[in-house]
């Protein structure tokens, strides 16, 4: 039936079409543009848990390829991992568009806005579904563009500035992995993810080329993936309105680099020959510096969403350190915390952006006694910070489970300190916000700017909720097949990595 | 014996050439220029190519001699120039260049031919007798009118840049002395006949339309010169269809072909074509280089003239 | 019919000149189509049945003049026919405006005549044709140059026409050098020619010099940013995107049937890959200092046009055939997203100045929400001079890389890099200004329709330019007459 | 032996060229304008005149007589307006100097 | 041969003097008669080898090639110089170098 042929390409136009739609709409038509955003967004999700279906129970790999004639030609293909980071993306698009179109009530140039928006869950779509490494570094240029007008989005000089400094960094691992996506195919010649082996069956002379090309890949991923040299944007970036900096950078532009340093570690080089070649250790290294270093910088910082920034920062090395090393849970552990680390840190932000919108409060000192005036968004942000510090019955606690169980029996178990010591540093700057949130009196009475019935609109309250929801239930039903642990396991497992 | 007559040319006019860009006053220079274009068709004449000698003597020396000498005519003053600085970084690159052409020049092969022989013997079916001619309108027929084509777009180029529609408003007042009448009156018939014979000369004897164009263009430059009224008869519609008359009647000549599906730009048999051709090139050549001298003054050139004479 | 494509725009110029007032817009834009339509007609014949050769006259090589139109011409008329048919689009309206309305009379037949030299300057395989083509070229450029008659544009157009004199004169010595040694000017005869003697290397370098001196390459690249700058809008659009092309092209044709085996060609080779290199690098980063809006665009034209002649190292030094084609599609991909790109950006631009008033890329405010089609076209545009994918310019900068690390010439390859970087630099130093919000807004003067949606629809080819490669490697490797060494067929 | 044509064509023709000498010699001797077109323009006409003569006598055909004797007439005609003119220009000059501030040229 | 030699070594002379003109003359109508010289220059050779080539009468295509080139020179002086002009009467100087938009002198 060619629908299912064409399946991943109906999933791609879904948002690319809507996104173009919205751009032509007038500022004032509200109502068509929400409505536009809302079905695109529904018709993804549903076409990703149809395309769950297919591939967990009929097992058929999608597969759509078309040839751009250069040699290499541009493939969509929805493996279990694709899918995996597809079902994040679609899921919490629809949440974040609900959670934007609340936030940005009256405020101008929104066309452009949503626009944009739904072209960059475009790209992140193309991302997951990439099926070499050329498509992939297409759509990861396309998100760089895309995402440049949304973090200039409000226009004044702290976000053009912003902005620049967001496109030197992305712009240059553009160009880095450019010269490296060039430099294999010109080695290896047009490499499908699929066939892992074929760069070992290179031979040994070219293994110190190989050395570096894996370099340049990493650098140009480590950009997007913010490993610590090339970290800068990230804290820069949160001066975007707050669904932007929810979505961007704790799913969409961090996972795009997180997912792709996946990818090459496991399905461009193979996860041994990399060992083998001797990359992961210090790749291993790099990301516990990072998960150190953002976990530090998170402390010193008074304003919320920096210090989210921070800890994002430090969240995502954990996926790299993850995938370094070379033993079956570390692995499975990487790849649920890809799911995990996405979850709870959009609910954070999603928290940060309530605070800020409805009571104006920015600085983490002012939050003091806010569980009072804003009970549930409160609570939400203590399930998620729970979660962020690997408290037992919530997803991160699972991931952090695994990546422990992992380093223990890969042989290598000074990461496991390194695990210790970042959930004590994410306690450390957690726990006071939460002592903050509940335990301490007011100081100041607070101006409400915006009134509804509940504590915040509707809008921005029901996201928080949806989304820990789902952050205890991944914790609590870990073992259910369907669930991200199930997944990381049968991904696991087709990458013959597992048991 | 003719090997030192070559000398002497040749050294002549390097000598004169060198003179023209070290001199310091400009109006030196640009009389030397007009020796020099009287020099190099002296050498045409030496090299046995008389109708380049023509061509040069008419447009080298003759034209461009006005065009320098009303251009210099705007300079206020030409006295002291200062003499162009930085002599030995740009002289010495020259020198080399021409050193290095000179050396390769020794390699040109002895037994040099070119196309002459297979002009002559291809010379037959084309019904002209002249080879030079021939090759200009028959052989490479496409070049002489892109040729035309650029004289068209120089004459626009020129207008574009003054901004004028027409080349009426640049008309001279008449010279009070009587001499300028009486040569008018004595030579611009005789110059109108030397370009009918050159025209006419062309098909079997070296001459032809550039030839006759040019001597053409000299009288009307001079009638310009004369301030005689009648160059402002000329309605403007048709002088610019006295100007693109060549262009035109070679693209219709070349475009036919292409209906009888010949190759493009083959004549048809008649010889009556290729001079009809001739005639409206002569024609619109002599507009052009008229309309190219008389446009690059600015509009009030009269009274400018005027000032000057009184000044 | 190849003829037609010189017959069409030179009469069409003819009539605009003899013709006052709209009629001559009316004449303009009908002679655009048709010259649009007959260039789409000959690629497609091209595509199917190979190669034209054509003989002026009737008479045959060495005598006549000979035409000869193959896959590589055929896809820089394909360029001109697009970017000449959207230029027309826009100046028809961009010329009825109040202050431009005196200069329409003498922008058509010029801008008519520039088309048709053009396309014959793509025909040519007679080297002193080639001559007067230049020659027509330059002249009708530096009129259109001195257009708009401000003191700038007209010391640029003069320094231009000089420069451009200069070059022809060299090329017309380079032209007696070949007869010399070879008493021919066919180029497929020179080509027959193998002992590349003194003279041909001497006529080689006269020649190249001659031709890079038009195409702005980087020791010769001063006059092109002030001609460019300062002409009215669809003026430097086309400047920018064919002139400079037309004399790279018969550098190219010359270089691959005439002096493809010379003795000195390795080196010059080498030396014109180390001029586009430092073109590209000082091109761009020029541009990234300038402040007019219109200075950066050209400036950016003197660093793409770097990017060109890197293919000579990569074609012309000893390198495995599989390879070669991968350097040629780079080029002619880099010089028809080159073309499109810039044209639309030039002609964004003109719509920009026209709108807020000024030339000054800081004092441009809000562009974004006042002029959203045009921000959009400078976006696009900028893509594909960037060299970001799905754009022309990716597979450009692509298989440039690609060949580059092939041929192992590593140090050419930061040209893409470096110059992909400086590029994004200035191209989003202005798309940045577009997002500055500006509370007191200036009065916009109103951009007609036309005027955004053409230079909309050149950005748009030069994106979708990117999807056509097959196409274009069919046309390089079987529709091509010249035979590089080793072959041009992998 | 040469026929006596060729003698006395080249007697002619030297004395002509004699007559030029003395023309250009003229030119760069005298000290002001006017005398120097007068140099010019006597002595180059009748040098002109001379060679013509004995052209003539080596001349194949009538025409070629008649194009000879029409260039020297040309030649006359052209110098001698030429001359006029520049000496009229140069009177005027010198009598703007004069009312100016009086040194002649 | 020497005819040759004595000819296409003038011409080089001629190209090279005119290069050294053009670039060494700030002013433009100097530059411009410095062209018309390389001008000449190239014209030379293209007809020395005319001339060298011993068929009956000399080879006529670059005569051909030379009138050609002697009518686009000309136009393009032509052209030259009346930009000349413009810029003389916009700028009150021959010179290349661009000064702010003075009023027409």
């Amino acid at each position: 039936m060619n629908l299912n042929f064409w399946l991943p390409v109906l999933m791609l136009s879904s948002s690319f079409f809507t996104g173009l739609i919205i751009f032509f709409l007038k500022e004032t038509s509200t109502r068509l543009r929400t409505a536009l955003n809302l079905t695109g967004a529904v018709f993804k999700v549903v076409a990703v848990h149809y395309m769950a279906y297919r591939l967990l129970v009929l097992d058929h790999i999608h597969q759509v390829s078309f040839s751009m004639g250069l040699g290499f030609d541009f493939v969509l293909r929805v493996d279990f991992l694709s899918l995996m980071f597809l079902a994040l993306s679609s899921n919490l698009w629809l949440v974040t568009t609900l959670y934007a179109v609340g936030y940005l009530e009256g405020s101008p140039n929104r066309s452009r806005f949503f626009g944009f928006f739904s072209l960059c869950v475009t790209a992140c779509t193309g991302i997951a579904m990439a099926g070499n490494l050329i498509s992939f570094f297409i759509f990861y240029e396309f998100l760089t563009l895309v995402t440049y007008p949304l973090v200039v989005h409000r226009e004044t000089k702290v976000a053009l500035e912003a902005g620049r400094t967001y496109l030197w960094y992305t712009i240059l691992g553009g160009v880095l992995l450019f010269l490296g996506v060039v430099w294999l195919q010109v080695i290896a010649g047009p490499l499908e993810f699929v066939d892992t082996g074929a760069l070992e069956a290179l031979g040994p002379d070219q293994h110190n080329i190989l050395r570096v090309i894996f370099l340049i890949l990493i650098m140009g991923l480590g950009v997007k993936a913010a490993l610590v040299p090339l970290h800068g944007w990230l804290p820069v970036a949160m001066v975007a309105p707050a669904p932007v900096s929810a979505l961007l950078h704790a799913v969409a532009v961090v996972k795009a680099g997180a997912f792709g340093i996946v990818r090459v570690i496991f399905d461009v080089f193979g996860r041994d020959f990399a060992g083998f070649l001797g990359l992961l250790g210090p790749l291993a290294v790099a990301a516990s510096i990072t998960i150190i270093f953002g976990s530090l910088r998170a402390l010193s910082q008074s304003d919320l969403k920096k210090r989210l920034a921070y800890s994002t920062v430090s969240q995502v090395s954990y996926i790299t350190l993850g995938a370094a090393v070379i033993a079956s849970f570390s692995t499975v552990g990487a790849i649920v915390h890809l799911v995990h680390q996405g979850i709870m840190k959009i609910t954070l932000f999603f928290c940060a952006g309530n605070f800020a919108e409805t009571l104006g409060l920015h600085n983490v000192r002012d939050l003091r006694g806010v569980g009072r005036r804003m009970p549930i968004t409160a609570i939400t942000f203590t399930v998620a910070a729970f979660g962020m510090i690997g408290v037992p019955p919530l997803a991160g606690f699972v991931s952090k489970w695994y990546l422990g169980l992992g380093s223990l029996d890969g042989g290598s178990g000074w990461i496991i300190g390194i695990l210790v010591a970042s959930s004590l540093l994410n306690a450390a700057y957690f726990l006071p916000v939460i002592n903050a949130l509940w335990f301490e009196t007011p100081a100041k009475e607070w101006k409400t700017l915006r009134p509804s019935r509940f504590e915040t609109p509707w809008m921005l309250l029901v996201p928080p909720i949806f989304t820990a929801g789902t952050a205890l239930l991944a914790g609590l039903f870990a073992e259910w097949t369907w669930s991200p642990l199930g997944l990381a396991r049968q991904i696991a497992f087709g990458m013959g990595v597992y048991p | 014996m003719g090997l030192i007559f070559d000398l002497i040319i040749g050294l002549s006019l390097a000598g004169v050439a060198w003179r023209i860009v070290r001199v310091r006053e400009h109006f030196q220079a640009i009389v030397l220029f007009i020796t020099f274009g009287l020099l190099l068709s002296l050498a045409w004449t030496r090299l046995k190519s008389p109708d380049i000698a023509i061509a040069e003597a008419a447009v080298g020396a003759g034209l461009a001699g006005v065009l320098l000498m009303d251009a210099l005519g705007t300079l206020s003053s030409t006295r002291n120039q200062p003499l162009p600085g930085r002599f030995l970084q740009l002289f010495i690159p020259c020198l080399f260049l021409a050193g290095l052409m000179a050396y390769t020049i020794l390699f040109i092969p002895a037994d040099f031919q070119g196309l002459g022989p297979m002009v002559s013997e291809a010379l037959p079916d084309t019904h002209l007798e002249y080879p030079v001619t021939a090759v200009l309108l028959d052989f490479r027929g496409y070049d002489t009118w892109l040729e035309l084509g650029v004289l068209l777009v120089a004459v626009l180029g020129v207008l574009c840049v003054r901004q004028a529609g027409t080349i009426k408003g640049s008309m001279l007042p008449a010279p009070a002395e009587p001499v300028g009448r009486w040569i008018i009156k004595l030579l611009l018939p005789l110059m109108v006949l030397i370009g009918g014979y050159l025209l006419w000369l062309g098909a079997f004897a070296p001459g032809g339309a550039f030839q006759a164009g040019v001597v053409l263009a000299s009288g009307g430059v001079m009638l310009w010169q004369a301030g005689h009224p009648s160059l402002a008869l000329l309605h403007h519609v048709w002088w610019k269809i006295l100007m693109i008359s060549g262009f035109v009647f070679f693209l219709i000549l070349a475009s036919s072909s292409l209906l009888y599906n010949q190759q493009f730009m083959t004549h048809p048999e008649a010889k009556m074509w290729i001079l009809g051709v001739e005639y409206a090139a002569t024609l619109s050549i002599a507009i052009c280089l008229i309309s190219l001298v008389l446009a690059s003054p600015a509009r009030n050139q009269g009274d400018q003239r005027a000032r000057k004479t009184e000044s | 019919m190849p003829e037609l494509l010189i017959l069409v725009p030179f009469t069409g110029a003819l009539l605009c000149f003899l013709f006052p007032g709209h009629i001559r817009d009316v004449i303009g834009l009908l002679c655009a189509v048709l010259t649009f339509v007959a260039s789409i007609i000959l690629t497609g014949n091209i595509y199917q049945n190979g190669p034209i050769r054509l003989n002026l006259g009737g008479w045959k090589e060495p005598l006549g003049i000979g035409m000869c139109v193959d896959g590589l011409s055929v896809l820089f008329i394909f360029l001109t026919g697009i970017v000449g048919l959207l230029v027309s689009l826009y100046s028809v309206s961009f010329f009825s405006k109040a202050n431009n309305q005196s200069l329409a009379k003498h922008f058509w037949p010029l801008w008519l005549f520039l088309w048709g030299s053009l396309n014959s300057i793509f025909f040519v395989s007679d080297i002193f044709n080639a001559y007067v083509v230049m020659e027509l070229i330059s002249i009708s450029a530096a009129a259109l140059a001195a257009l708009s008659g401000t003191n700038a544009s007209l010391i640029a157009a003069l320094r231009y026409f000089l420069l451009a004199m200069a070059g022809s004169m060299a090329f017309l010595l380079g032209v007696g050098f070949l007869y010399a040694q070879t008493g021919t000017l066919d180029m497929y005869l020179l080509g027959a020619v193998t002992d590349g003697g003194p003279l041909m290397a001497m006529a080689l370098g006269l020649m190249t010099v001659g031709l890079i001196m038009k195409t702005a390459l980087f020791p010769f690249h001063f006059w092109l940013p002030p001609a460019h700058g300062e002409a009215p809008a669809p003026v430097s659009a086309v400047l920018s995107a064919l002139v400079i092309k037309g004399s790279f092209y018969l550098l190219l044709r010359i270089w691959c049937t005439v002096f493809q085996d010379t003795t000195a060609s390795p080196q010059t080779a080498t030396l014109l890959g180390l001029l586009g290199l430092t073109g590209v690098i000082w091109g761009s980063y020029q541009a990234i200092i300038q402040n007019r809006l219109k200075l950066i665009i050209a400036y950016s034209s003197v660093g793409q046009v770097g990017y060109l002649f890197l293919l000579f190292p990569l074609v012309f030094i000893t390198l495995d055939p599989a390879w070669k084609i991968e350097a040629w599609t780079a080029c002619v991909f880099q010089t028809i997203s080159h073309g499109l790109a810039k044209a639309a950006l030039f002609l964004a631009a003109g719509n920009l100045i026209h709108a807020t008033g000024t030339e000054n890329l800081k004092s441009m405010r809000n562009i974004a929400d006042r002029l959203p089609m045009t921000t959009f076209t400078l976006a696009l545009a900028g893509v594909s001079l960037m060299g970001l994918p799905p754009s022309g310019g990716f597979v450009a900068k692509w298989m440039l890389l690609q060949s580059i690390l092939a041929s192992g010439q590593w140090w050419l390859a930061a040209a893409p890099i470096l110059g992909g970087l400086l590029t994004a630099a200035y191209i989003f130093r202005i798309l940045s200004q577009a997002f500055v919000s500006d509370d007191q807004i200036s009065c916009c003067g109103h951009v007609s329709f036309v005027m955004e949606k053409s230079a909309l629809l050149l950005a748009i080819f030069s994106i979708l330019i990117g999807f056509r490669s097959k196409e274009v490697i069919f046309l390089l490797s079987e529709q091509v007459y010249f035979v590089i060494q080793g072959g041009i067929i992998p | 032996m040469m026929s006596i044509y060729e003698i006395l064509s080249i007697l002619f023709c030297l004395i002509g060229g004699f007559f030029f000498l003395a023309g250009t010699l003229g030119l760069i001797r005298f000290p002001d304008t006017y005398c120097r077109l007068h140099a010019l323009t006597k002595a180059d006409n009748l040098g002109l005149g001379f060679i013509v003569i004995g052209l003539i006598f080596v001349s194949g055909s009538v025409p070629e007589v008649i194009k000879l004797s029409l260039i020297w007439f040309l030649a006359l005609v052209g110098s001698s307006s030429a001359c006029y003119f520049i000496g009229n220009h140069i009177h005027l000059l010198s009598k703007v100097r004069e009312n100016r501030n009086g040194p002649d040229i | 041969m020497t005819t040759l030699l004595i000819y296409a070594f003038t011409s080089i002379i001629l190209f090279s003097i005119g290069l050294f003109g053009l670039v060494s003359h700030p002013n433009l109508i100097r530059k411009i008669v410095s062209l018309n010289i390389m001008g000449g220059g190239a014209f030379l050779f293209l007809i020395s080898l005319a001339y060298h080539g011993r068929s009956p009468d000399i080879d006529p295509v670059p005569q051909a090639m030379v009138l050609t080139g002697i009518v686009v020179t000309i136009s393009a002086t032509a052209f030259a110089l009346c930009l000349t002009r413009r810029i003389r009467e916009k700028t009150g100087q021959c010179l290349l170098e661009h000064c702010p938009d003075k009023p027409e002198t």
